[in-house]
This record gives C-alpha cells, structure tokens and sequence, in this order.
C-alpha cells in the first residue's frame, strides 16, 4: 500500500460534528434565555453568492449571508425545523445510526414538526448543512441511490460491530455497494495505481469481467449516473489519501460531460461544502472527438441537448482547453453516443482496444 | 334576351333582404322584434326625462302545438308620444323617423320598429294597432299596414279618444310568427342586462306562459339626456358640405364655418381657412365643387381644432351603473369608472367601464363579461368585440393579483354619436385604436381598485394568522434547544409572545 | 324637448350607412369597388353569352405619399352594354336595377355598383364617366353626380357618337379614395380566384405601379346562362301572394296557381286548393286577407310539390370547375363533382365541389379551402363558413387517408336563387342543413376519388419497398442460422428471391 | 446448513440453454436447405392467451400460437432480428460474458441489424425468452437495476475467475449486490433460517444497522422497488433449495402489495416463464390493517391508487382472504402509508416493536 497522505479523519470528523451541532443549539438557547427573538446566520445560496474559486478548483459561497430570525414570520417555522433537525442528526450521529431523507420527513411528526412535503424536509437539511459546514452524509443522513465500487483496496470498517473488521473490495465480483458501512470505513490498503468512474452499470460489469481492476491495477467505481454524494467523498479520498489518479468513464453527451466536471469541481448546488470534489480527477470519454474518431453510433443532439451545451460554454468550470475543445465539437458534428456504443465493435472492443488507448493518452 | 330594369321601395328592398335588420328566422325575428320596441320605448321616455316604464307582453295567438307559431306581441310605455300625424309614418313607413340626426340614440339606423312591424305583416298578413299621446287631451288609435310595393303606410282606421286621465305613452300591438321557445333563454338575457344599464327603468315581461318576468326601478336617477349637435370638422365629407351650402342661410364662409361645426370659433374659422385656402369672405352658395374639396381636406389635415365635445353625449353615469349592477348581482365588491371624453374620427365617445366580485356572479373559470353600447346590451358575437380583445389579450390579470377562477364580471358601456359597430347587426364593436384604449384604461382603472380591495381583505386574514404561527413555534424552539444544549432547565418564552404584538406594530 | 321627424332616401341611408355593402374604409372600400365592378361585368357578359373580356385599371391621381389617397378607377366589359335610357339610373340611383328578379345573379343586392359611385364622389366629388352601347349604331357617354338627397343621377354631360366597330360593352370610370397598398393582397386574390371559377374570361388589372396581371382565357365552354323563373310555392309569403293578385290576369285561383308558381299544374293546383281549403274557382281579384294567409298556410304545409326547379340555376359544371383549378394549381390529382339539384325554403340550389392535390399547392398543415357562391369568391371570414364546418368538423379525413399536412386545396361553390349568406357583406354562408348535408356529400364524393388515387401511388411504392426488404434480410438469415446451428455451408437463398415475385402475386 | 433439496442448476442450465439456442439455428438453416421461407412458431403473449393457473400459482400462456413467418413483408425483419439475437446470446452463453439490453441494442449495429430503437430490441429479446423458454438473465442479458442482499449465507462463485471461491454475504454491511456473478453463484452454506425481502433501500441498511440479519437468523434481501428478475431468481432459490420461509415488507398502499404478489406469483408480463416466482413467500405488511392498528402517518389515496386497486380485486392473483380483506381496507379507509412512516414513532421501533409482532403473527 502506498504511504497515506493524512491519517484517515472519519473518527475525529464524527466528534467535531456532534460537537458542532451541539453548539448551534446552545446559540439559540442562549438566545432565548435572554428574551430575544432566536436568529441564526449562514452564507447565502442563492446565485448571486455562488462563485468559482480557481484555487479550490470549485463552486464556493461568497460572503453575502442570510439571517434566519424569529421575528420574520415566514422565518420561524423553517427556523424551529432546522433546530429540530440538529437535533435529530445530533442523536444519529451520537448512536451511530443512519437515516434516510425520508426517514427525517417521517420523524418529525413525532415532534408535531410535519413538513409539508420532502421538498421541504430536503431544503432544511441543505440549510443545517450550510450552518454547519458538513454534508449530511457526515451527519449518517444517506439519500436512497447506491452505487458501487470494486478493485484490490482493502478497508476497514468503523461501524458498531465490523470495527476493525477488513475486506477486499474484489471479494464480490458484481462490485460492492457505497453505503453507509463503506462510506464510513478507513482504507487499509491498496494495491491499484489508478481509479476509473464509469457512468453506466453495464460498463462497470463489462469492465469486472474483462478484469479491467486486474489488467489495469484499477479500483473500479460506478457512478451510476450522477455520482451520489457518497462516491464523490469517496473518488477524493482515493486521489487524496491514496494518492490515485482518477479517470472519468461517461457517456458522449452534455449530461456526462458535466458528470465527470461535478465529480471534478463539485456542483453549485454543494458550494456551500468542501472536500466532495477531486480535482485532480480526469475525464476520460466518451469525447465527442471519439464519436469521430471511432465512428460511433450517435443519436442527434436534441434542443435541449444544445441548449445545454451553450449554457456550458458560459460556466466557469469549463474554462480547460479539453472541455471547450470538445463543446465546439459537439456543437459541430451535432452528435452525441452512449459509452455502449463501443459494442457495435464487438463487446471486448472498449476494453482491448479504446481503454488503453484512452489511458495512454491521458498520462502522457 | 332582354334584362328588365326597375326601381324598388326601400321597404321592398328591407322586405327582401329583412337578414340585414336581424329578421333572419322565427327565432331570430321575435328576439329582434322585442329588443328594437323596447329601445323605441326607451328612447321615448329618455329624451323627455321620464321614468321609463315599458311593458311588454307575448301572447300564443294559433292552438297549433310546435314552433314556429303566431304570436300577439304588445308593447306599452309611458314616454312622449307620437304626434297623431307622425304615428302611420314612424310605422308604416321605411326610412322615416327621428333617429337620422347626429345624436345619441340606442338604435342607429331608425330602421328596427318598422322591420318588427314589416315582419309581422308578412307573416300572419295582418294589421298593426298603434294607441298614442302626448298626454294632452286626446288619444290616437290607428290601425296600419305597409305597402310595402310603396313604402307607404295604409291606413285601415283611426279612432280619437278623450284623454281623461292626461296619460302620454305609445302602445304597439300586432300579429307575428315566431319560435318563441328557441329565442326565450336570448330575451331574457337581454332585458336582464337592459335593466342592468337602465336601473331607473321598470320593466314587465308577461311571457306566452302567463310567467311575469320583473324588472324593478331601482333608482330615480336618470342620466342626463343626449342633445342633437352640430359635425365636428374632422368627420366630415363631401357631401356633409354640400347639404350645408343648400341650406345654410350665412353669407361668408367665416360665418358657415361657425354656425355649422362644433369647436369652431372666430380665430380657428379663420386660421382654417387660411390654412385650407379658401377665402373667408366668399358667399357659401358661390362655393365651387373644386373649393368643397379644398375644404374636406383641409377638414382632415388641420389638427389645431379642438377635440370633439362630448357634452352631447349621455353615458349612463358610474353611479347608474353601480345600481344596475348592484341590483343584479348583489356581489361583495364593486368598482365603476367613466373615462374622460375621446373621439374617433370626429365622433365623441365615452368609455364606461365597472367590474364585480363575489355575490351572485358564479365562479366560472372565465371573467364575465357584459358590453353594452349606447345602453343597448350586445348578446351575440362576444369573441368578436374590443372588449374581449382587451380583457382577454391586453389585461394582465395577474398584475392584478386576479384570475379567471376569481367570481369576476366586467362590463363596458361605450356611448357616442356613433357607434363604431363592425356589422350592421350591431352586435360587436370594432377595434378602433382609439375605443380599444380608452376601453383598456378604464379597465385598468376598475381592476386596480379590486386589486387593493382583495389585497386589504388578505391582510387582515394575514395578520390572524401570525400570532398563531408564533405561539406554535416558540415553545418548540424552546424545547428543542435546551435538549441539543444538553441543559436542564427551558428558557422561559412567555416575555417573548407578550411583547409579539406591539414589536409588530412597531414594523408595520 | 322636440323631435323632428324626416324622410331619408335610399341613397342617403347608405350613404349614412355605408359600412354594411363594404365601404368601410379606404382600403375595403377600393376592394369592394373593383369586386363590385367586375362582378357586374361578368354577369354583362355571361347572361348574354358572350365571352367575356374584363379591364381593370387604376391610376394614382394625386402625387401626394402615403395612403389613403385619390385613385382614377376604370373598368371596361365586352358585355351587352345598357339602353341609354337606362344608363343614368343604373350608376346613379340607389335601388335601380336588373337584380330584383328571381334569378341567379352575381350580386343580391343589386346595391354594389352604385355605392362604388357614391363612396367616389364622397370622398372625391368628382363625376363618373360611362361609355355603353349594345352593339349598334350608337356609343353613348354619359358623365354623371348622384343626388345623394334624393336619391336621384344629375347628367351633367351625355355624348353619342357612331359605333363603326360595333362595340359593346360598358365602361365606367371615377375618381375615389383608396388605400391600394393595404389592400392590393386581398384584390389579386380574388382575381385569382375569380379566373378559377370563370376560365372562360380573361381577366386583365393594371396596377397603380403599372404592373400587368393578366388571367388568360382557358377554354371557349361557357355554363349555361341562368334563366328568370316562377317561384316555388314553399317560397312564399304573404307578401308575394298579394303582388301576384295586383298583377295576374287570370280569372280563378286555379290557373293563378299554375300561371305564377313553378312546379303546379292542373291537377296539383286543384288538390293543393282543397287542402288550403281556397275556392279553385274564385276570382284572385275578390281574394280576402284571410284566403291569402290560408293560401300561404297551406304553402308551406302541403308536402305534394315536386321540388323547387333548378334548370333556371346556371351551375359552373364540371368541366369549368376542373379547368379552373387545373389552371391556377397545375395539381396531380384533381376530382370535381356537381351534386344533384337540391332545395332550401322553396329556393333550388346546386353545390359543385372539387379537390386538388400537389403541384403548386403548397402543404401549409391546413386543407386549403375556397369558397365560391354564385361564382363569386368568397374572401372574408373563411371560419365562419358552412364549408368550413363540413371539412373541419364533418368530413372525417382519415376516413380517406388524407391528412392535414397533404398539400390539399378543396373548392366548394353553391349556386342558388337566393344564396344564404348570414351577413349583408356576402362572405358566408349560413349552415342550412340542406346546405350543409349537400356540400358534405359532395365533398365526400371527391374525397373517395383522391382517396383511391392516393391509395393507388402507395400501392406502387410498397410493392418496390417490399422487395427490397426481401432482398436484405434473407441473406441475412442464412448467414446467421449457418453459424447458429455451427454449420458450414450456408444455404443458397436465391431460389427463394426468384419465386418471391410470383408467390406474391398468387397471395394477393 | 440446512440440506438442499435438489443441485443446483447453474451449470446444467447453461448447458440446456446453449444447445436450446443452437437447435433454433438449426431449425431456420434446415428451412432455407429446403427453400422454404423460414418460420418459426411461439405461444402467444397477447391478454387473451395469459391464464392464471392456481396450481402453480402464477400465470401462464395458453395454447394460441403465434407463427412468424418470412412469407409476412411484417414478419421478415424481426424473424431475422430474433435469430440474430439467438446468436449473439449464443455467444454470450458459451464465452461467460454478459450484456445489458443497451448493449444489445448497439451490438447488432455491427451487423447492418440496427434496431428502430430499444424498445424494438427489448421487444426481440422477450419473442427470444419465449421461444426458448427462459429469462434473458439465463442468456446473461442483465438489465442495469441492481438491488442487494445481506445475511449469513454463503455462496460459492461459477463466475470465470472467481470459480470455486466463496463469500459470506454478511462481509459488507452496506449489502451485497446482486448481479450477474451473485446470480450465477450456488449456494454453498446458509445459517439463517428464513429470508425478510424488504422494498426501501433505507429500510434494509436500518435492518442491517440494527442487526435484524443476528437477532432474527435472517437474510436479507433489498428489492428496490419492483424487484428485478434476478432477485426474484434468487428468492426462489432460497426458499426452494433452502427451504427458507420468504417474508415481504413493503409500502402500504397497492403498489408495493403488488410487489409483494410479483415474488410470490409473477406478473403477466413474464406469463412465458417458469421458475421466477415464489409461490409460498408471504406479504407481511404494511397492512391496510396496521395503518390503522398502528395509527401510521399516511397520505390520501389518489384517484390512480383506487383504480388500481379495483383491477386489483379483480386479478386472479388476489382471490386470497388476506388479499381481499387489505383490498377492502385500503377502499374503506382511503390512506395509504409508508415503510418509513414507522420512524415517528422513533428509527427502531420497526425494529423493536412492528417486526416480531408480524413475524409471529406470520409464523402461527
């Protein structure tokens, strides 16, 4: 195994959350002992205060903040939510359990806290985590996709019950599921020298099957589709713990372009956190220069195929030479293909002969 | 083969094309016949400042069942009266009446009662009854048909009565075929919507049925009556010019330009004729064709006359509309607005607009909308009028804070010298810039006093709601709090809600 | 208050009321002019026989920009020409004319070409000039004002010269006001749809630019010209009856019945007198009031006529129809269809329909529709058309496998005594039901025949497609079942290829 | 280890299929040998042809059969597109490599055999399924949904590679995917006695936190809603080479009832098939009745959910008394609930409260 850059912080995070999360109430209570109307601040998420940070290589929040207060009317109820919901991640995280978005909507009507829908229960969690600076997977609440990983890395486990438990992450063969257990595990050791994120599951199983982990000393990971937050922590943690370079698989398409920019440079949506992103991380294809070059089965772009791609030219992240390179080719050729079009070359193809091809290019 | 040429009565030429006037079927012709009495009686009693009661009653004359049927229809009023020598003139014949003057009146064309009447004849061939005074000492009764070949009444007898009790009106009684049973739902739209734009008026409708419909005087205030005026210069043509040389008794033309157009003083006679070229001293009766070309176009091109005056006009009045709406849909908000005179081509108008909430208007999905010109209600052809236009594609409703599923109805009341009708029917307006502005913004006028009165109404809804949200959510805050502050003892909010409400009123 | 009461003339009242025939504005009303004029000169021709040539020309007189402004209308006919004595009041009086008749004419109203004279000298006052002779000896000019007031034509000039050529025709020639830009579309439209419907005229307008548009003749067949006729007892009024007896000469009511009505010989005219209870043997000149309401009772009741005879119709045919359309589209397909004669309230009517499909019809995603009315087209107002009704709401497309998107056109044209428009403005027509069932049908008619023949083209085309597939997929099976099944030698399809064909043949 | 009823299959069946696939070959090569146009018979799949059999408790096709011919211009092509399809399925068979249908549809390409579109290539593979009689999962033609499963079982691969190995499925506590390699693995050594399939992802991670796999002796499968056919395959297996009593969880409302009938009687869709359904597993709630009984935060029936459950009632499939009675309910009640609404009254009262109680209830 390589050297670890830093010591693995799962245990020492877990702590500073619970602790954080405990002096947010005490903010209120203070608050409230001293008869003012309670009020919190938190940097602002709306548009105008999301801003690209070349360093970071991310979305950030600027400095505009908002004041959730008490005395505002439409303030009070969102306000009381976000108390009750410290609350409830402040008892997940102190038991070591998980819970799902769903399973905080139903909660709180233990409390008399119904939210009116899930569109409101996800919004207050958004804003904890704003407050408090961690994504909600820190705080043990999982949303309900999972995706999957598999490759020669051995981890540890840090949940009750499997601690210090290991496993190899070839042990099952269909790829081994990203969930709270793995999310949560330290690596102990890896034998891979690269990591490769693939956008479709079919893919994923071709590539186990043909051994790509084996040929190609690579820790396999499927995004399946948007990468979930989980698998982003996971793909940094790769690149910066283990020190991997981290190759992006998608599809030749606006939509997979910008799921490898997301696991690159994080989202707008998350630019109230840090550390979800890798951006080291490359994306590898499906380019739209490969649609030419390999001739491959393409549908037409759709209006909103190209509406798409011209809001992209405008966003900040794709300032790199590859990203506007290939959105100008997209715009010309008007094309776009799946990563399964490579199997109209027979279904080994993409792995004997585009993969290495691809990988060569890529680290020179 | 020979053509044959021959010349033909305007009566023989209505009598052969009565779709013009709206005689088009049974269905048709009796709605047609009971709205253009009931607007004869109307004007009748307008003109001369009396309450208007009209009566009107319809009466299964054959025992054949099914439609169409011969049907008595009668109308009485109590307005001036005919003159006794007038009477078999202002029925029997075509183009005569008192409606070809340039003045307000509900018909335009003075063409509606002698088509009713026409109809009639044609149809069951027999006579019109016509009892009139002027409430002096005699009453007149004639017995009339129409030579239609002619154009000229026949009068079959003629009764004088006593007028003991000094009564003045007009009542019209006569034989016509009819299917009444198809036109009921369109006539009692259309006198519901009559005693909408005529609050002050009784109406009485005794249906074949013997059912009486009842239209009560909710008001003793009329609007003022229309005045006959004098062209304003900007529509005017050729042949207006001629006809005022013929009889004009000036002898300069500063003078003709005075006496004969609205809006034209000494200096402006002057300063147009210049501008028009045609010398101020001629004699009008040595005027030459070429000159009276000269001066309709110049008429057109002048712009320092003064818009035309309005003060002939009689618009119902906002409070008369109120009334009338008031009175038939009782609804919880009204707002009633009279625009300032305008004028299109050389014609005054004015825009009367007034919108209704709640009450007894249903909530359809759609705004309701009621047009009525020169107080004449307008039933058909509504997709097809300025009004529509406007409410539908001009208004933005939601600037408003109302929508189409808001209990909402929106009348409009144009009245002028003439009304800029799109066909001869006179069922929908055309969408002169002009009208279709002035329309719109007393549209925007009305919806805006809704708009603050929806607004005020969810205010105070508003403010009943705040101190409950409060009293729900500080105890909680409370609550929670002290348990994620891992504390004992919770902070105590009673301080907090007892200041809530003058902390509120110090925001507002 | 006083109200003064006055007789106006025919000509006053549309003068007053121009707007119902189409003088609305400055651009309706030069196209109502040059539509008005040509449809005159048409039926000059057409009811004479004679082939017609018809000139249009119109000149800008006055050299100011924009519009509206004053144009120099002329139109020139080879019709029949008018008596002299005839001349002055068929351009200057208000209802004069030849259109009074029962007959099928262009025009209804018989009003189109005065008001085209009246709304020149409004806007103008200047004179109209017409030249006519019929052939003979003598050219006569008159040059002529109307008296609006009176309803009377001032001859301010007449002419006679010597007709060497022995010319006919008329010619008619005036100064009026027009906006010609906003109205040049609609104006060549119907030209073009005029030169559909009469092949058989050439047609030529120069424009104010001095463009030449120039409709050729196509074929030397002319309908049948229409003839004058009897009414129809079913329609009949009250009104009618009384005329005939002013006029008859005959004794007893049964020769007036077989004299003045069409479709009533000896034995009808007896059985329909005993039905309607009315003497057979009675004078019509001692007839009471009560007979003839009886006598029209009995009219409309008496289901025994044989229906209303269209031999007086002048129907375009077939042949002119297909001609027409053939010309102006050039289209692949076209079908036509004249229904049998049919009738509506005692007035005959036959509907000519046709379709066209491709060449110079452009696919717009909607059928094209043309509409013609006594072989006029009809321009205005295309939704509220009964044709329009039919291919919109009636006709089930798919039925035919025709969609919207198939560049289509579908012509329809009634002709009629009197044809049931639903305005004054002739621009559509009412949905009779004898109407709407006739055009459905006929219109149905041609659909089955573009339907076979597109059925026919598709034939064609899969026959070719189906082939093809064989030829691919075949070989295709074999080369996968051979290494399927791990053989090595595939099997040899070709037998198979070539008795396709035949096999083919017997299935069908 | 409980005793296994019968061997497993795995191997035979493949064998079965492979020679099944190469006998349609067989059956066109001989036709166009002797110059007829080739044609092939299979039973109908239309709504008239599917009858539910009470015996084997599930549906199936009757005797119509449709007969699709090359002599049919309609016909000619997707004849041609089944025995390509039989080919490449062939292939798949014999080199132990699977696909999904996306590859599917993008391998025939190769083969000028484009494909309209996917469903016209998804429709092939099912005309496939019927002619010879088994699930595409058998052919190794996997759809991309994965769900998981957890519990003290352990399996032995046949997957190339990985043959002879084994796996006890409670390694990782984020669950065990179940794809290809987990489908085709035997099961080698089991110490649970009896298997809870559970509908919700955040469910099944909740069971496995909270040690239900231990303290119940159970496996535990995740179906992800509507469960994938290989689910279902496994399900079967437990209970029938195992022995294990198989006990659904699902939402309380007729969508996840339905789940819970697919396991146990298969749908209509899949009428062509054998060996997919579990005939003696058990819906084990979310009742009608324990909305009611447990006083569940639930939402109003929409129109959609009465409808459906009246064409419920009328399915052959519901003529059950448990059936009928929680139809009756639903339609008296007009509320529907979900799993996670157990979490107001805390996240481990399903735990601690609701599942013993229903278990016994099951097991009387």
């Amino acid at each position: 195994m390589r050297n670890k850059k830093s010591e693995s912080s799962i245990k020492k995070k877990k702590e500073i959350i619970i602790q954080t999360l405990q002096n947010f109430g005490l903010q209120i209570y203070d608050q409230l002992w001293n008869c003012e109307f309670p009020w919190t601040k938190m940097p602002s998420r709306s548009i105008n205060n999301i801003f690209y940070d070349s360093n970071l290589r991310q979305y950030i929040l600027g400095d505009k903040a908002v004041k959730r207060s008490a005395t505002n009317i439409r303030h009070i109820r969102p306000l009381t939510q976000m108390i009750w919901t410290a609350l409830f991640a402040n008892e997940l995280s102190t038991q070591k359990k998980t819970s799902t978005l769903r399973d905080v909507f139903y909660s709180a009507q233990a409390y008399e806290m119904s939210f009116k829908d899930q569109q409101e229960s996800d919004n207050i969690i958004t804003d904890l985590e704003t407050v408090i600076g961690h994504s909600r997977e820190d705080f043990n609440v999982f949303p309900e996709e999972r995706s999957a990983i598999f490759g020669d890395l051995t981890i540890e486990y840090t949940l009750p019950g499997y601690e210090g438990r290991r496993l190899n992450l070839t042990s099952h063969p269909d790829g081994m599921m990203i969930g709270p257990a793995l999310t949560n595990a330290e690596f102990a050791d890896c034998k891979a020298d690269k990591v490769i994120a693939i956008e479709k599951g079919g893919l994923f199983t071709r590539f186990v099957e043909e051994r790509v982990h084996d040929k190609f000393k690579a820790i396999l990971v499927h995004t399946a589709g948007q990468a979930p937050r989980a698998t982003r922590d996971i793909l940094r943690r790769l690149n910066q713990e283990l020190e991997l370079p981290v190759y992006i698989f998608t599809d030749g398409d606006p939509w997979g372009m910008h799921i490898a920019m997301v696991i690159i440079s994080g989202s707008a949506n998350a630019a109230h956190l840090r550390d979800l992103n890798t951006p080291d991380a490359k994306w590898s294809g499906v380019w739209a220069s490969d649609i030419v070059e390999y001739k491959l089965p393409s549908d037409k772009l759709t209006e909103l195929d190209i509406k798409r791609l011209h809001e992209l030219r405008k966003d900040p992240r794709y300032r790199g030479k590859l990203w506007k390179k290939e959105i100008k080719t997209f715009l010309n050729i008007k094309k776009k293909a799946e990563q399964e079009a490579f199997s109209r070359y027979g279904l080994t193809y993409i792995v004997d002969e585009y993969l290495p091809t691809k990988l060569e290019a890529m680290e020179e | 083969m020979v053509e044959v040429f021959e010349e033909i009565s305007p009566a023989d030429f209505f009598y052969r094309n009565r779709d013009i006037a709206g005689f088009t079927n049974p269905s048709r012709a009796i709605y047609s016949t009971i709205r253009e009495l009931v607007e004869n009686s109307l004007d009748a009693c307008e003109i001369h400042k009396i309450l208007p009661d009209v009566y009107i009653r319809l009466l299964k004359e054959s025992d054949s069942s099914g439609e169409p049927n011969k049907y008595r229809i009668r109308v009485e009023d109590n307005g001036s009266g005919l003159p006794s020598d007038i009477v078999p003139l202002a029925f029997g014949q075509v183009l005569f009446g008192s409606k070809y003057k340039l003045r307000q009146t509900r018909g335009t064309f003075g063409l509606g009662g002698k088509m009713a009447v026409l109809y009639g004849q044609i149809t069951t061939h027999s006579e019109t009854k016509i009892i009139s005074s002027n409430g002096k000492s005699k009453i007149f009764e004639f017995h009339l048909m129409m030579d239609i070949k002619n154009n000229k009444p026949e009068i079959l007898k003629k009764e004088t009565y006593h007028n003991n009790s000094k009564w003045h009106g007009t009542i019209i009684e006569f034989l016509t075929e009819a299917d009444y049973t198809r036109a009921k739902a369109k006539i009692l739209e259309y006198l519901k919507q009559t005693a909408i734009v005529a609050p002050y008026a009784n109406i009485t409708f005794v249906d074949p049925k013997g059912r009486f419909y009842k239209f009560d005087r909710f008001t003793t205030t009329m609007p003022r009556p229309s005045i006959e005026t004098t062209p304003h210069p900007h529509g005017v043509d050729v042949e207006t010019i001629k006809r005022l040389v013929g009889i004009t008794k000036v002898k300069n033309m500063k003078d003709f330009m005075r006496e004969h157009f609205q809006r034209v003083g000494e200096t402006t006679a002057i300063k147009f004729l210049d501008f028009s070229k045609v010398d101020q001293k001629r004699n009008p009766l040595d005027i030459t064709p070429e000159e009276i070309v000269l001066l309709v176009n110049g008429m057109k091109n002048y712009n320092a006359f003064l818009p035309p005056d309005a003060s002939c006009l009689s618009p119902l009045g906002e409070e008369s509309l109120k009334t009338g709406i008031q009175k038939e849909f009782n609804p919880e908000f009204i707002a009633v607005h009279q625009r300032k005179p305008s004028a299109y081509s050389g014609f005054p108008f004015i825009i009367e607009a007034g919108v209704a909430y709640g009450g007894n208007i249903p909530r359809t999905g759609n705004i309701l909308l009621y047009r009525f010109a020169n107080k004449i209600p307008l039933l058909f052809d509504e997709a097809s009028d300025v009004s529509w236009k406007v409410i539908h594609n001009m208004v933005n409703w939601r600037h408003y804070k109302i929508s189409a599923d808001d209990p909402l109805a929106v009348f409009t009341h144009i009245c002028s010298l003439k009304i800029p009708y799109k066909t001869v029917g006179k069922e929908f307006i055309a969408d002169r810039p002009e009208v279709e502005r002035e329309i719109l913004n007393a549209i925007r006028e009305v919806a805006r006093h809704l708009s603050i009165y929806l607004s005020r109404k969810n205010f105070i809804e508003k403010e009943r709601k705040r101190l409950d949200i409060f009293s729900k959510y500080l105890p909680k805050m409370a609550s929670f709090s002290t348990k994620l502050a891992k504390k004992e003892k919770e902070p105590d909010i009673m301080p907090l809600l007892r200041g809530l409400k003058k902390y509120e009123e110090q925001k507002e």
